[in-house]
């Protein structure tokens, strides 16, 4: 079990560095047409961003800050995002995932599927933000006697 | 003959280094080393497939303005396969680690002969 | 040194470098795998997606397919780690 | 696009992969939801590939592309008779599986129930996801999907089972990266993912020692998914130590579907004139096999615990699946086809019949049977049918694949494999027998439980009924086998073959 570290040179540093993680991996994210990004690499550093507060911050504390029950709404939603952007491009005739179909204000096809593909970068986000966290969380309050916070 | 040596060791280089961690995987006796093991076996597939895409001159997989040949770019396709392999990856080293946990805190050791031992 | 498992391990190895012999030298832009289905992806990236990152479109789009199952396998990996770890809230 | 783009195609996954993400919201409302959803998906699922089926009887292949993408860029699903009539088995076993799920689930894990039946949803949706794709490296997606729920699901069994479910891992793992690397090594020689096209790519290329290598390691890494004989180290103690829910689960289903895997690959992205005869594939394949019938049945014989004698059973079963491929004509291909539905079946019903014993005594031992058709009678009469059934008795299911699996031998003048099959029979109808006279005819220990001499205590009805549509489908399946044959299975076969 992590606990609480005294220090306050890491927990301050870590208070400074983690909005910029944040920041950088919602850059990440956002840019992913048009640099190495994406989804996943910005969800991994999202995550790790919370991982970090954990380490500095110790377990208590973080419990505070992300219970399971909201990851697991954040790891569901994501996943809802990706599937129902599939279902709704389904409903509106076309294939699964045809995000042509998709019924945007857009002046041609290229750009609404470029808006689709940030549609599903934003699920997958969310999804391994969460679940990186719950992968953490899980193994490392093994020892808590299975206790859901 | 050198030619075709300094064509292919890449692919050498990468089967060594997943041949030590099939080795780890088969060969060890403690749970980590196993696992450990089995991460250096998927990495060493990650790099074979990226090691598929590179064309020698080629950029990253990024369109610049005004140069739209497929020659002047690696090929995306393997690495979007292996964004795919590393979460895979990730996946099962979570739950490897879970399970090893799970075995931790019934025999208090991973020493598989030694679990072996106690479950009889 | 154990011994069986280092034959399996060089047969396996054995196999894998008589399988290089005839792949196409390192870094040869002219082998299949460059020139059958990459080139689409390369070339009408930005005509077809807007997307000039072209990982992104083929990741998101032409095989967004796969993506699907990636976060699914990740979703899965959580909800393992969970599952084995932790009892459901009560 | 003039292929027939029905949705029915997509929905056989999106359907249970959507549920099983609303389970654990759901879950923390209404903790039962889990097994009436999961129920739900499955159902849906099992409509949609009857759809499915009818439609590629009547009309042909189906295609669907995957976001309106053409094959060799985008994705595509590809429904042929072959993984048509393999996608209605397994939707048909999960249903009748996960009906009988519930009480035996609330026994062995009633404080996990939520996120087991989550990823129970996801292992039934890897599985339907590895039926229907026609694309290798998609296929290695669900394939992922379907192994990490399985180890994840056998990990949370009894005492020796996250030992078990860990030498699973790295098994499995072993069998999923040699996979990995055989779509490696054909995507370096023809760039193309996708079956249809590598068909149409690997022809030129059959001289190639790459090629060769992609095929062999396609090999090793299924026949490990499978369990196929030497590599089948981790299988007994898995579906031994797995909760009873899982080992009823995956025992029929798993190991089909890898086996699907095998025959996809030999038979459609190989040709068999290649991968069977001039490899020789075929001859190794089925040498393996016949060690495997013979060992599985032979272990099977030294087990006094009910799972794992199924689980050794289920070695041997596989041997006959594989057999089939390996003997490299058609008649064997279609009696391993067959098996695939009839074995699903038998194993469905006796891993059932295992749930049942644990549900209700607690332990599997088989020495602790006796009398227990005075208990429950109706439980032990399906467990006669199958045993009937694995043994290979005429009216039974079992007999017919059997049958074309010594057809298949007699024609390619294998008369050794023949012999294989008929000792394997003799054998297993030594273990089978042994349980049924235990059961049936040895007199109940009279001292202990006098209290429960002869009182009858049958199952809850959400497991019997499926069981006993299990018991009486083996029976149908034995009847009926001849119209299965020529009106599916004949079609899956392929072209020239």
């Amino acid at each position: 079990m992590i606990t609480q570290y005294e220090n306050v040179i890491i927990k301050t540093i870590c208070r400074l560095l983690i909005p910029f993680i944040q920041l950088y991996a919602i850059y990440v994210l956002m840019h992913g047409h048009y640099s190495p990004g994406g989804g996943f690499q910005g969800g991994v550093m999202m995550g790790a961003s919370f991982i970090l507060l954990v380490i500095a911050y110790g377990l208590d504390e973080a419990r505070r800050r992300i219970s399971v029950k909201a990851l697991t709404v954040y790891a569901c939603l994501g996943l809802f995002i990706y599937s129902g952007i599939g279902a709704f491009a389904l409903l509106m005739g076309g294939n699964y995932l045809d995000y042509g179909t998709l019924p945007l204000p857009l002046s041609s096809i290229p750009k609404i599927r470029a808006m689709g593909i940030l549609g599903i970068e934003i699920g997958v986000f969310l999804g391994v933000m969460s679940i990186m966290i719950f992968i953490f969380l899980a193994i490392a309050s093994y020892d808590t006697g299975g206790k859901d916070d | 003959m050198i030619d075709s040596l300094m064509s292919k060791y890449n692919y050498w280089m990468y089967i060594v280094l997943m041949m030590i961690g099939f080795y780890a995987m088969i060969g060890k006796k403690n749970l980590v080393k196993k696992l450990i093991g089995m991460n250096i076996f998927q990495t060493a597939i990650i790099l074979y497939y990226i090691s598929i895409g590179v064309k020698k001159g080629g950029t990253l997989p990024v369109l610049m303005e005004g140069v739209p040949h497929a020659a002047a770019y690696v090929n995306p396709l393997p690495h979007v396969l292996m964004l795919t392999a590393i979460v895979v990856s990730v996946s099962t080293t979570g739950v490897a680690l879970a399970v090893l946990l799970l075995i931790y805190r019934r025999y208090k050791t991973l020493e598989e002969d030694e679990i072996l031992k106690l479950m009889r | 040194m154990k011994i069986f498992p280092f034959l399996i391990v060089l047969l396996t190895g054995g196999l894998l470098i008589y399988g290089t012999q005839e792949m196409p030298p390192w870094g040869d832009p002219n082998t299949p795998a460059s020139l059958h289905v990459s080139p689409r992806y390369i070339e009408k990236t930005v005509e077809e997606t807007a997307t000039p990152d072209m990982v992104t479109s083929v990741l998101a789009d032409y095989r967004g397919y796969d993506t699907l199952g990636e976060t699914t396998v990740i979703f899965t990996a959580g909800l393992s780690c969970l599952l084995l770890l932790r009892k459901d809230r009560e | 696009m003039n292929a027939p783009q029905i949705p029915a195609a997509i929905l056989i996954i999106l359907i249970p992969l959507m549920t099983s993400y609303s389970i654990p919201l759901l879950g923390w409302r209404w903790r039962g939801a889990g097994y009436y959803l999961a129920l739900l998906a499955i159902g849906a699922s099992l409509v949609c590939s009857l759809i499915l089926l009818y439609t590629v009887l009547t009309v042909g292949t189906i295609h669907y592309h995957l976001g309106g993408w053409l094959p060799p860029w985008g994705i595509e699903y590809v429904i042929d008779p072959l993984n048509g009539f393999v996608g209605v088995v397994v939707c048909c076993l999960s249903f009748l599986v996960t009906l009988s799920s519930r009480a035996s689930v609330e026994k062995e894990l009633a404080d996990k129930k939520v996120r087991f039946y989550t990823i129970y949803l996801l292992l039934f949706t890897g599985l339907m996801g590895i039926t229907v794709t026609g694309d290798v490296f998609n296929l290695y997606v669900f394939l992922e999907i379907a192994s990490l729920t399985a180890y994840a699901l056998i990990a949370i069994g009894e005492d020796g089972a996250p030992l078990a479910a860990f030498n699973y891992i790295i098994m499995g793992t072993i069998g999923a990266c040699f996979y990995l690397l055989g779509v490696g090594y054909l995507y370096i020689m023809t760039g193309s993912l996708n079956i249809a096209d590598l068909a149409k790519l690997l022809p030129a290329l059959y001289g190639s020692k790459v090629v060769l290598v992609a095929l062999s390691f396609f090999l090793i890494g299924t026949a490990i998914k499978m369990g196929l004989f030497p590599l089948h180290v981790w299988l007994p103690d898995a579906y031994t130590y797995a909760p009873s829910a899982v080992s009823s689960f995956i025992a029929p289903l798993m190991t089909k579907v890898m086996a699907y895997i095998l025959i996809r690959v030999m038979i459609t992205v190989f040709e068999p004139s290649y991968s069977l005869k001039a490899v020789p594939a075929g001859t190794i394949l089925s040498w393996l096999a016949a060690a495997a019938i013979l060992a599985g049945s032979i272990l099977a014989i030294a087990q006094s615990d009910f799972k794992r004698m199924l689980a050794y059973s289920s070695v041997s079963q596989i041997g006959y699946i594989v057999l089939g491929v390996g003997l490299a004509n058609a008649t064997g291909l279609v009696g391993s086809l067959l098996h695939i539905l009839n074995h699903g079946f038998m194993k469905a019903c006796l891993f059932t019949v295992a749930a049942a014993l644990m549900l209700k005594t607690g332990g599997r031992n088989i020495y602790q049977l006796p009398g227990m058709h005075r208990r429950m009678p109706f439980t032990m009469a399906a467990l006669a049918i199958g045993a009937l059934s694995m043994v290979g008795v005429p009216p039974t299911c079992g007999f017919f694949s059997k049958w074309y699996l010594i057809l298949g031998a007699i024609e390619a003048g294998q008369w050794v494999f023949v012999g294989v099959i008929l000792l394997s029979s003799l054998l297993t109808a030594v273990y089978f027998m042994r349980m049924i006279e235990i059961i049936f005819l040895r007199p109940a220990p009279s001292g202990g439980n006098e209290s429960g001499e002869g009182v009858r205590d049958e199952i809850p009805l959400s497991m019997s009924v499926p069981l006993w549509i299990l018991a009486a489908g083996i029976l149908l399946l034995g009847l009926f086998n001849e119209r299965i044959v020529s009106g599916i299975l004949r079609l899956a076969l392929p072209a020239g073959y």
